[in-house]
């Protein structure tokens, strides 16, 4: 789950790391308060999740309180690509000799935690790791020790800085894993850190995505569990289901990550195009597969739903009366493919072809059966 | 003949009392792996499935010195707990099927797993399984037939879909290796290669890969830098699959330009692997490559 | 270092380890205002760093606050086994229905914290050890992890009680082990930990020793380093050396632990009797020397002085000129036998000559002098 | 021909700018070890006794990849730090001089250095020296003299005392491995008998122990179990020191009724060990074994 900036900055101040006086406001009245408060050049920035956010003019600097103000009623209420702006962020403006890079990110490739470390920040990471990968260090960190003086060194010495600014940045690579690791983290970003003309280390901007399974642990966040979810994604959440929004006709409904991709590419590569994603993992009962059907049959892109079950501990039979409870349930009708294998697939096949839907065997045929339903060939 | 596990494995079962552990328990003694203990703390003395269960893995390997291998199903928030305990108690191989612990944990354990010389396989995986050995996991045994080519995949049901066109098509597994679903695995492609590669008993690797990471194009570096001598060939899904978005799997998502399938279907078939379109070419590819 | 039962209660209350009810006092009045203040039955605790304080009448229940005044004027200001009561503690009385034993030490024999667990506590533990071996459990932890919750429970089960009570055996494990890493501990102990006829478990004693090494993480401690040294530990101390007093006549002071416990030796088995250990390590300079042979010149009871120095880091040269200074500050003439080699050798011994002291080349002639001059022989 | 080190070793001093560091690079070099670098963190670029000095172990490595062995002289408030760097660097050998570590500490990268496959030797002492080879340690290079006995000692100067008398009486050394004085040491007796054992340099082994602890009563017990081939002598220091007394090193205390020389010495006696009264007497009881 990622964090709202001023969320991040929040655990930055708490471990230490320098940020920006600011303030966060929901109104346009607090928001004036509070530029007053902090007086000077300001910066307001829109408090929304999506990337891109600066160049969508959600983030502006002010000379004085009373822009900030002005910025700050624009944008409040507005939405920044497609996200409505609840919060803003009032901030002193900070002025910059140098933008740098920091963060701390779970490595995949060695299942360990790794610093990266750039002398040139405030720009895109992925595009520096790409037009100038000798710019970035990357620090491995072994999880059962956890970081240690010389990853900091080491990290900090990439900077490029005095030997004075270096010991501020070291300390800052130090909290940043605090925070990393007492949060459960799976990116903690500053981006830039910037250093001043006095030889200060300011983290304008803050970066914090969490572990979604690790959540339960910080009661403050998991509340707001769903914040980024769309309406679907969270009523399958609730039933611990994986739903993605894709922007075809075919609605598709499988038991099990991998079978659900290659349910979903198989249509593709016949010519469909797939409206849906819906993994229903493994051994769902009769009530919540209803439940999951019933999602995709009110969903109003989806006119074909191709259900592909192979069955393990997932049993074939408390699939198909899920279907059945979900069209009785819903009362919508839509053309429907049902491919089922595995475990009681016999009494599936009986339930579904006893309401009268046709239950294939193969998954090919289902595809290419849900593809020419779908209209595309 | 087989990797990881076989007819001699002995297996606890940690979280055996829960309902997931002791249905599998019963499915896997039906298979017929040998599980000579279970293990739930406080429920010591009890029996599951004809299995007497202990306090602790400590205690388990008291009365069975055997055990070599444990399986967890214990819930994600004291699973850690139970991979240390196995870990610690010394044992070769724990597969850990359990979904959802936080990859914080997981780092911690996967890497003192190694250090300690403990394979782990998982976590969130469908296990592993040698047909007509052993099965140590929660995968339908009857789509798997004994044979001599390795099955190393991060899905469980497009595991067995392909597992069931292979053997259909008269094409046995070795063993079957379902490496899990989450961002950092206890097993990668790589470690399983290395397993096929020293094993007699496997002629061919099917290697079913997913959007997410980057192991798939490190395995195709491996194939070509350690000129891996036994023929490969892949799947990979979601290759439709919209960036940022997780499918289903922790781990299945591409994120900061990494993980797309188009870059790990190029890479492997730049190592000479064959890339199937759709899961049902396997067996055809396989022919192919067996043939030779 | 060895900490007063009463820092260790602090310790344990602060981690939530349940302790009876207690006040700390220095003088008589503040006792029976503690025990008015706690009530009922009490016990009265001499506070002294000694083993043994129980059997040496510095442990007493009594029947009721007045009693416990009686009782603290008593041991205040008295002296146990030749240690002065300066504190006394003034403790709940805890019914008892068994005692049990619960501690976590570094083992050296892996070089890893262990934990001990025993049903049969409230009895000294070594003597347990040798007399009921398969009363003690040891269960040994990965430094590298730490505690686990199975750990706790292995400990916690050896101590033979119902179900309900495990689990806050085990949580008092989990505390237990806390404590002993936040503190550095070489030691943590809890014995005898009661089992109360209403099914607590209260910590009725508590035993603590720092690592002296780790000291300085904790000035809260740390600033008392000496107490528990004579005058001459604590002077040796300053000079971060080693000093241990024995009950003999000859002075022994040498570079090096090994060496030095290797003359104290050779001594004893050639007939005589050591009156001190003084080991002045690698590389000491002149004026150090100068005040480490100054103490023992001081010290009453020794009446040769037996200095044994081979010399690596250290040179002779250095500790010649020490020696010299030495007798001339001091002005105290004592007999001496000194044996130098190594690093400088020649210079040392001309400077000593020079000033009338003869100097010996192989440690078992010097060894055999000091007996003599000692009179043993 | 020797153990741990030899001509071959290239060695990283971490700690080198400091007195003690300094100090002991140039009595090194004299001895003939190759130095090739140093560490101090901020203190890269500059040279030590012609040593050129690196801000990092890593650093050290990338100019000079043939490093396989670091001395430690960094003060004890961070020599942790500099251990944990060297362990990740992937050095072989590791040597801690530094006196004072929190014993908590040295548990931990202990530890985590056996995981890892790194010997360490001390905390806290002189270090190892294979005569007419290579010093990595403190002591003076003179009392020693190339042979083929093997020495391995808790203690410094008292090994320099039976050194000397040995060089005297015309027996040499192969290696002579200070483990320290601390009560949790990286390489115990064991260890080094175990390296002894293995190497054809070596025709017998003078252990010299101490109070404290019970190294020398396991080390007494794996001469029996494993029957161990080559003679052992011993010399224990201690025997009249009282119990709960630290007699200068920190390990060097007789406590909780373990520890005391007497028991040692049975102990090794029981395991066919000849154990010297005095240390004199060391080289007269080699020349018995040595004869048979």
């Amino acid at each position: 789950m990622k964090l709202y900036e001023y969320e991040a900055r929040n655990l930055f101040r708490e471990q230490g790391i320098p940020v920006p006086e600011f303030r966060v406001v929901s109104t346009a009245e607090e928001a004036l308060k509070a530029a007053e408060e902090i007086g000077g050049r300001l910066v307001v920035k829109a408090q929304v999740l999506v990337a891109g956010r600066g160049k969508a003019g959600g983030v502006k600097l002010a000379e004085n309180p009373e822009e900030a103000y002005r910025y700050a009623k624009q944008m409040l209420g507005s939405e920044i690509k497609g996200e409505l702006v609840k919060k803003v962020l009032i901030s002193k403006a900070v002025d910059i000799d140098r933008e740098l890079y920091l963060s701390i990110i779970v490595d995949r490739s060695i299942g360990a935690p790794v610093i990266l470390s750039s002398p040139e920040g405030g720009v895109d990471i992925e595009e520096l790791a790409r037009s100038k990968p000798e710019k970035i260090l990357k620090i491995f960190v072994d999880p059962v020790v956890g970081i240690r003086e010389y990853h900091a060194r080491e990290a900090a010495r990439f900077l490029d800085l005095d030997e004075q600014t270096l010991k501020k940045a070291q300390q800052i690579v130090i909290d940043l894993y605090k925070v990393f690791e007492k949060y459960s983290c799976e990116l903690a970003e500053i981006n830039p850190l910037a250093l001043t003309p006095e030889g200060s280390l300011v983290a304008i901007d803050a970066k914090i995505i969490l572990d979604d399974n690790a959540l339960y642990k910080y009661p403050e966040f998991s509340g707001e569990y769903v914040r980024d979810l769309s309406y679907y994604e969270a009523e399958a959440k609730k039933m611990n289901f994986s739903y993605v929004e894709l922007d075809g006709n075919i609605g598709i409904l499988c038991n099990g990550a991998g079978l659900t991709m290659a349910t979903m590419d198989s249509v593709y590569i016949l010519g469909g195009k797939p409206a849906n994603f819906l993994d229903i993992g493994g051994g769902a009962r009769a009530d919540l597969v209803e439940r999951a059907v019933s999602l995709l049959l009110k969903h109003p892109r989806t006119e074909v739903l191709f259900i592909n079950i192979l069955g393990g501990i997932t049993r074939c039979d408390e699939v198909a009366r899920g279907i059945v409870e979900a069209i009785k349930k819903t009362g919508v009708a839509k053309k429907m493919v049902v491919r089922l294998k595995g475990t009681n697939e016999e009494e599936g096949r009986r339930i579904l072809e006893e309401n009268g839907i046709y239950v294939l065997e193969e998954m090919d045929e289902a595809a290419r059966k849900a593809v020419q339903l779908g209209g595309a060939i | 003949m087989t990797v990881l596990i076989n007819s001699e494995t002995r297996v606890v079962v940690q979280g055996i009392t829960g309902r997931e552990g002791s249905f599998h328990t019963k499915t896997m003694l039906n298979y017929g792996t040998k599980i000579v203990a279970g293990v739930t703390p406080g429920k010591g003395g009890s029996i599951v499935e004809g299995v007497p269960v202990y306090d602790s893995v400590k205690e388990a390997l008291r009365r069975h010195p055997e055990i070599d291998t444990s399986i967890v199903f214990v819930p994600a928030r004291y699973a850690s707990e139970a991979v240390y305990e196995a870990i610690e108690a010394g044992l070769n191989l724990v597969v850990i099927i359990t979904e959802g612990i936080p990859v914080h944990e997981s780092m911690k354990f996967t890497r003192y797993a190694k250090l300690n010389n403990t394979v782990i396989v998982g976590p969130n995986c469908p296990g592993v399984i040698s047909p007509g050995e052993s099965k140590v996991g929660i995968m339908p045994g009857q789509v798997f037939s004994k044979g001599r080519v390795g099955i190393v995949s991060r899905s469980g049901t497009l595991t067995y879909e392909i597992a069931y066109a292979m053997t259909k098509a008269g094409i046995g597994q070795s063993t079957s290796i379902g490496i899990g679903g989450d961002p950092v695995l206890g097993t990668t492609f790589i470690d399983a290669l290395e397993m096929f590669r020293e094993d007699d008993g496997t002629d061919a690797v099917v290697l079913i890969g997913e959007i997410g990471g980057d192991m798939e194009e490190r395995a195709a570096r491996y194939i070509i830098e350690e000129r891996y001598e036994k023929p490969v060939v892949a799947y990979i899904a979601g290759r439709t699959a919209p960036p940022g978005k997780r499918m289903g799997h922790a781990g299945a998502i591409i994120s900061m330009g990494v993980g797309d399938a188009a870059s790990k279907i190029k890479m492997l078939r730049e190592a000479g692997v064959d890339v199937a379109e759709l899961p049902s070419q396997i067996p055809g590819l396989l022919k192919k490559v067996l043939k030779k």
